[in-house]
């Protein structure tokens, strides 16, 4: 009897739990009960995350994806899930729709997830032990300067070769990123031209009123 | 200025609505006709020589019994009190209005009288304090409900002939 | 603990979950415990603030079994959920935020081996989770139906969700000095005397201490900054509609954080598990002198440990009773105006700080282990350390 | 007010959120009572406050019309019933009024003290429930410890902590009892220390400036025009205490006696050296000045105890007599104004030459304090509201009578 494999058998757990919730989400009417199982899938794929060792990319999951997602909530359904928005209830054409563009997207993932040979068999506890201290988060700074990471052990020109590290396209793209918020948050503002006007507008329209 | 000199003062504005003045009494008091008061308070407040700024205070007190015809203002009337003081020279005096219990005698209607919230922003709540109370509708008032009482109240408490309700939504009053 | 089990039990998977059950028993053990000394806690704090008492009747002189009295107190009330209420998410909400709230707790270190899990990214991941105890509080907000419960859940969102960033700049800072995210690594590292300790390092880990406890009794709406349940506005914010265990679940997460960002400050800036005074190397309390002293080792170490978070909730608490409440737009002008740009600050001195400290450009160039365990700069650095595991 | 709604274009604002309408009571920790508030806010931002009142309203004045003078006495302590003594002396001094009755000066000595402890009691209070309003517990603790110490004494005086009856038309019911002046004396000396507690724990701590510096101003004009008194009124910088400028029958009470009148005039108080300095960002007339004018005058009241203290050791033993409960009042009309703690409170007696009066009337100070409120509070947030109405120091007790 060899010993209980509990990687697999977290691991069954967290994507029962992922599917799950992203059956939730598809089938409660309720915007914000939807939101909230959108929540509970992205964290079940964190736990996927933690369990293959990605602790950063796990952690960046949560607090990116379910951080994010949590404030989509909290101001975007919430806010605004009044009487007439509260309930979606979906017709039956678009859940036969659904159902088959779903069907066939899930037949694709699963053709090519078997397709990779080491992945048909049952995986074996082993490699997970001496995986533990190769799992830092120093070769993802690595790789963004430019280092092969997977090449690490050949000599100096190998590691260096045919990589130019993607540090600078990373940072441009936070910066637009930054820059799309802005002109976002600035459109979205009111104009409403400061508190001062604000108050005597009300004042002589109460006093005309 | 005493009493004497306002009244003095007043009539020379208004001869017709400035009726008569007591000195003599514990708080002087100048009595004014209902349909001067807006004018005769603007005056009191605006008159360089009186400024009364304060409103302390706007009363009802309502005469019915026998017992109290013996004095001056005989007869079964409402009066309305008005308690004016000056910051600046120091002066108090007191408006006294009379108005017949009922409007031209009908028993249900209100009588009528003139708002000052225009001139004193305290009066607003005061004369619905002396509306809900008292009974009696102040015109041109702002907000004219009553202050105290639930507003579907009936009948007005400080009347001398106010009848306690049984129960009122269902609770019992008496 | 499961090769010892392994010995006794003859199915392994018995002894395998019952490992495990003893690891999670002693963590939660740990954290629950702690909560109802904080409840205690803060009652006889608030007394002694206020000059009088404080719990003195409840078991014996002190009080000191008023937090049991409490916590039955709670379990025995009604279980009320209100008419309109969303129930699913009532009921779901208080126990999101306690997990939340006490999953910060797998990553953090208590002394130097005894760690739930020795995450590398550890610091990193007690701030993303500490990010989700706050969705806990705005379903309940949401879920209880009312306007004011909804006012307190928007305003803590608000409130937890911008002071995530001051909150993860100040985090940086130490991270950066020390070259890792493991927290485990980050307090061996500062062994030795207190000069070691990060907050000593430079001026700017200093600043950055201060700036790092505003934000985190922010982040964990304790006042001046507690918007969310200000009594006198919102009634009770969000907790208006709890009662019973659901309420004492909710103030079971807000002292698991407290004390989850006190261990943290502990770690980052005052030394975690080592002690002033390194008695652990005086008295060879290590682990290579045998089982039982690494074992004496990590007890003084817990108790160091303990001893600085207490401290941490403690400081809370008193910040709690002296200091009236903060106005929303009072709170969110301070994070955006005064708490990034000051964090922001730092994190750019203390990257200046270490790169000199660490000769400046040509750092490249010299030995890659000059200090055991802490990545020097440079890529030769960090290649050699990792091929060298 | 016919609630007509003002439409979204007004606040000309693209991102139309509509307008909540909340409400703050009757029931509701910081409106001090049963005070009901409706706000319409646009999000945090206030639109406008509809105070209802009328909670707590028991028909005082009614039931004064078929009451002898002496048996209403009880109903003035349940006015405002955080200073009762005020109340008591308000009432005894306008039935004195229309009866034409002096008091005897020992007596006078005795009402001095008593009014002016209870109205650092009521300041107490009204700086605890403060705190306490802008979410620091400690303060009311503070507050609250100190008080006690004050009820002892009343309850030294005339047996009860709360609601006294002790000031009669006529003078007082008993005199002191001997060694009160002692106790009365150590009170105050330990007093002094906890008032620089409160002013470190509330008036000069920064987050508590930030809640109440420039919130809720109230200008000279407005104040007079809305008939607001006591701190209120002096908090917007008009220099008018009753004390000193009443009318004659009470103001004689206090004649002979040293006090300020603390008002922030043009912005400075009179030997303002000796208290915490006014912060940069308060504004006349905002919350903290109502604030710091009740801090000042519970120092005013300190002294004006101890003058009379050393004035009551100076009369001779005669108290007066209280008048019966069979006292026929006079034909006629009388009205006086009394400084109460939380502002004048006027009480009026029409008599008819029987018992009981034909008309009571009494003038409820925070009745005009609290109709200024909605003024204050509109274009704030609603976290300022509860800052507006505790700097205000209501009590709905008085406001409903």
């Amino acid at each position: 009897m060899n010993p209980i494999n509990w990687h697999s058998c977290f691991f069954l757990l967290a994507a029962a739990v992922a599917c799950a919730a992203a059956l939730g989400v598809v089938a409660s009417k309720n915007v914000v009960r939807m939101a909230v199982f959108l929540l509970h899938a992205l964290g079940a794929v964190a736990g996927l995350f933690f369990l293959a060792g990605a602790d950063f990319v796990g952690a960046m999951q949560l607090m990116i994806y379910v951080g994010g997602t949590l404030v989509l909530i909290a101001f975007g359904v919430m806010l605004t899930a009044r009487r007439p928005f509260l309930s979606m209830d979906t017709k039956l054409a678009q859940w036969i729709a659904g159902t088959l563009v779903g069907g066939c997207l899930l037949a694709v993932l699963l053709r090519s997830a078997l397709s990779v040979d080491d992945w048909a068999g049952p995986v074996s506890a082993a490699p997970r032990a001496q995986a533990e201290d190769l799992a830092t988060a120093a070769p993802l700074g690595m790789g963004m300067l430019g280092v092969r990471v997977d090449r690490l052990d050949e000599p100096e020109a190998a590691r260096r070769e045919g990589m130019s590290g993607y540090l600078l396209p990373f940072e441009i793209i936070s910066v637009h990123l930054l820059v799309v918020l802005i002109g976002a948050a600035y459109l979205a503002r009111s104009t409403r031209p400061g508190e001062a006007r604000l108050r005597e507008n009300v004042e002589d329209k109460i006093n005309a009123g | 200025m005493d009493a004497e000199a306002i009244f003095r003062e007043l009539q020379k504005r208004h001869p017709k609505w400035t009726l008569a003045v007591d000195a003599a009494a514990i708080d002087p008091w100048i009595e004014v006709a209902p349909e001067g008061i807006l004018d005769a308070c603007r005056t009191l407040r605006d008159e360089p020589g009186l400024v009364f700024d304060m409103l302390h205070c706007i009363s009802g007190v309502d005469y019915l019994a026998a017992a109290d015809r013996k004095d001056a203002g005989s007869g079964p009337r409402v009066e309305v009190l008005y308690h004016l003081s000056s910051m600046i020279h120091r002066h108090r005096i007191v408006l006294r209005v009379r108005l017949p219990r009922w409007k031209d005698d009908v028993p249900g209607e209100l009588p009528e009288l003139a708002s000052v919230s225009g001139v004193w922003r305290t009066a607003d709540w005061h004369e619905r304090e002396v509306y809900d109370l008292v009974g009696v509708r102040f015109l041109g008032h702002p907000d004219p409900r009553r202050i105290l009482c639930p507003d579907d109240w009936q009948g007005h408490p400080l009347r001398k002939d106010y009848e306690v309700p049984d129960e009122y939504h269902g609770i019992r009053v008496k | 603990m499961t090769t010892f089990l392994l010995q006794w039990l003859n199915p392994p998977w018995l002894a395998y979950a019952l490992a495990a059950l003893v690891h999670c028993g002693l963590l939660l053990a740990l954290v629950v415990g702690s909560v109802a000394v904080c409840n205690w806690a803060e009652r006889k704090i608030a007394g002694r603030v206020q000059d009088r008492l404080g719990p003195a009747r409840v078991g014996g002189r002190f009080g000191w079994l008023q937090s049991p009295a409490d916590g039955l107190k709670l379990l025995c009330k009604e279980d009320l959920i209100p008419a309109d209420a969303d129930s699913l998410l009532f009921r779901f909400a208080p126990y999101i935020s306690l997990g939340a709230s006490f999953a910060a707790f797998v990553a953090i270190p208590l002394s130097n081996d005894w760690v739930a899990q020795r995450l590398d990214a550890a610091a990193f991941f007690v701030l993303a989770v500490a990010g989700l105890e706050v969705f806990g509080v705005i379903l309940g907000g949401y879920a209880s139906g009312s306007k004011w419960s909804l006012f307190g859940a928007m305003r803590e969102a608000a409130q937890v969700v911008s002071y995530e960033v001051p909150l993860g700049l100040c985090v940086l800072v130490p991270v950066m000095v020390a070259g890792t995210m493991n927290l485990v690594k980050i307090g061996n590292m500062q062994e030795g005397w207190f000069t070691n300790w990060l907050i000593f390092h430079d001026p700017f880990t200093f600043i950055t201490f201060w700036v790092y406890l505003t934000c985190a009794v922010a982040s964990v709406n304790r006042a001046p900054f507690d918007l969310a349940e200000a009594e006198s506005e919102l009634v009770a914010g969000f907790l208006t509609e709890y009662s019973g265990f659901r309420w004492s679940a909710f103030f079971m997460a807000e002292y698991g954080s407290m004390l989850a960002v006190s261990f943290l400050a502990a770690i980052l800036f005052f030394g975690g598990w080592n002690g002033p005074v390194p008695i652990a190397r005086w008295f060879g309390l290590m682990q290579e002198n045998g089982p039982l002293a690494g074992y004496l080792g990590n007890l003084l170490g817990l108790a160091n440990m303990l001893a600085k978070g207490s401290l941490g909730i403690v400081v809370m608490m008193w910040i709690r009773w002296t200091l009236p409440r903060l106005r929303i737009d009072q709170v969110l002008t301070t994070c955006l105006k005064y708490c990034i740009p000051l964090a922001a600050a730092t994190f750019v001195g203390a990257m200046a700080w270490t790169f000199v400290a660490r000769g400046g450009l040509n750092a490249g160039n010299d030995d890659a282990t000059t200090r055991p365990g802490v990545a020097t700069g440079g890529v030769q650095g960090e290649v050699a350390m990792t091929k060298s595991q | 007010m016919v609630m007509e709604r003002i439409s979204a274009e007004l606040v000309e604002c693209d991102v139309h959120t509509d307008e909540l309408l909340i409400n703050m009571g009757p029931q509701h920790p910081s409106t001090h009572g049963v005070l009901r508030l409706v706000l319409r806010t646009d999000g945090e931002l206030i639109l406008d406050v509809i105070p209802h009142i009328g909670y707590l309203h028991r028909s005082a004045e009614k039931l004064g019309e078929s009451l002898a003078a002496r048996q209403w006495l009880p109903y003035t302590d349940r006015l405002d019933y955080l200073a009762s003594m005020n109340m008591n002396l308000g009432w005894s001094l306008v039935v004195e009024k229309l009866l034409g009755l002096e008091v005897t000066p020992r007596a006078a000595c005795v009402r001095v003290m008593v009014a002016e402890l209870n109205r650092i009691a009521s300041h107490l209070v009204a700086a605890g429930c403060y705190g306490l309003d802008l979410g620091s517990f400690t303060p009311y603790m503070y507050a609250f410890r100190e008080r006690e110490k004050i009820l002892d004494l009343f309850e030294a005086a005339c047996g009860a902590r709360l609601t006294y009856s002790y000031i009669v038309p006529g003078g007082v019911t008993a005199d002191l009892p001997n060694g009160w002046l002692d106790r009365c004396a150590a009170f105050l000396d330990q007093f002094d220390p906890t008032i620089d507690d409160l002013h470190a724990v509330l008036t000069s701590n920064d987050i508590f400036i930030r809640r109440t510096a420039g919130v809720g101003v109230l200008d000279m004009k407005t104040a007079i025009d809305y008939g607001c008194t006591g701190p209120v009124l002096r908090g917007s910088g008009v220099d008018w205490d009753l004390r000193r400028d009443g009318e004659p029958w009470y103001a004689r009470m206090y004649e002979g006696y040293a006090f300020d009148v603390i008002a922030p005039v043009h912005g400075h108080y009179r030997n303002e050296a000796a208290y915490p300095a006014a912060p940069r960002a308060a504004v006349v007339g905002d919350c903290w000045h109502r604030f710091f004018v009740r801090m000042i005058e519970v120092v005013q009241s300190m002294a004006i105890i101890r003058q009379a203290m050393d004035r009551y050791r100076g009369t001779d033993a005669s108290m007066g007599q209280p008048i019966k409960a069979t006292q026929k009042l006079p034909r006629g009309e009388a009205y006086l104004e009394t400084e109460a703690p939380k502002g004048q409170m006027g009480f009026m007696v029409i008599g008819n030459d029987t018992k009981t009066p034909h008309r009571v009337r009494a003038r409820s100070s925070c009745f005009c304090n609290l109709s200024v409120a909605p003024e204050l509070c509109r274009g704030g947030l609603v976290a300022d509201v509860p800052a507006v109405i505790g700097s205000l120091d209501l009590v709905l007790g008085e406001i409903d009578r």
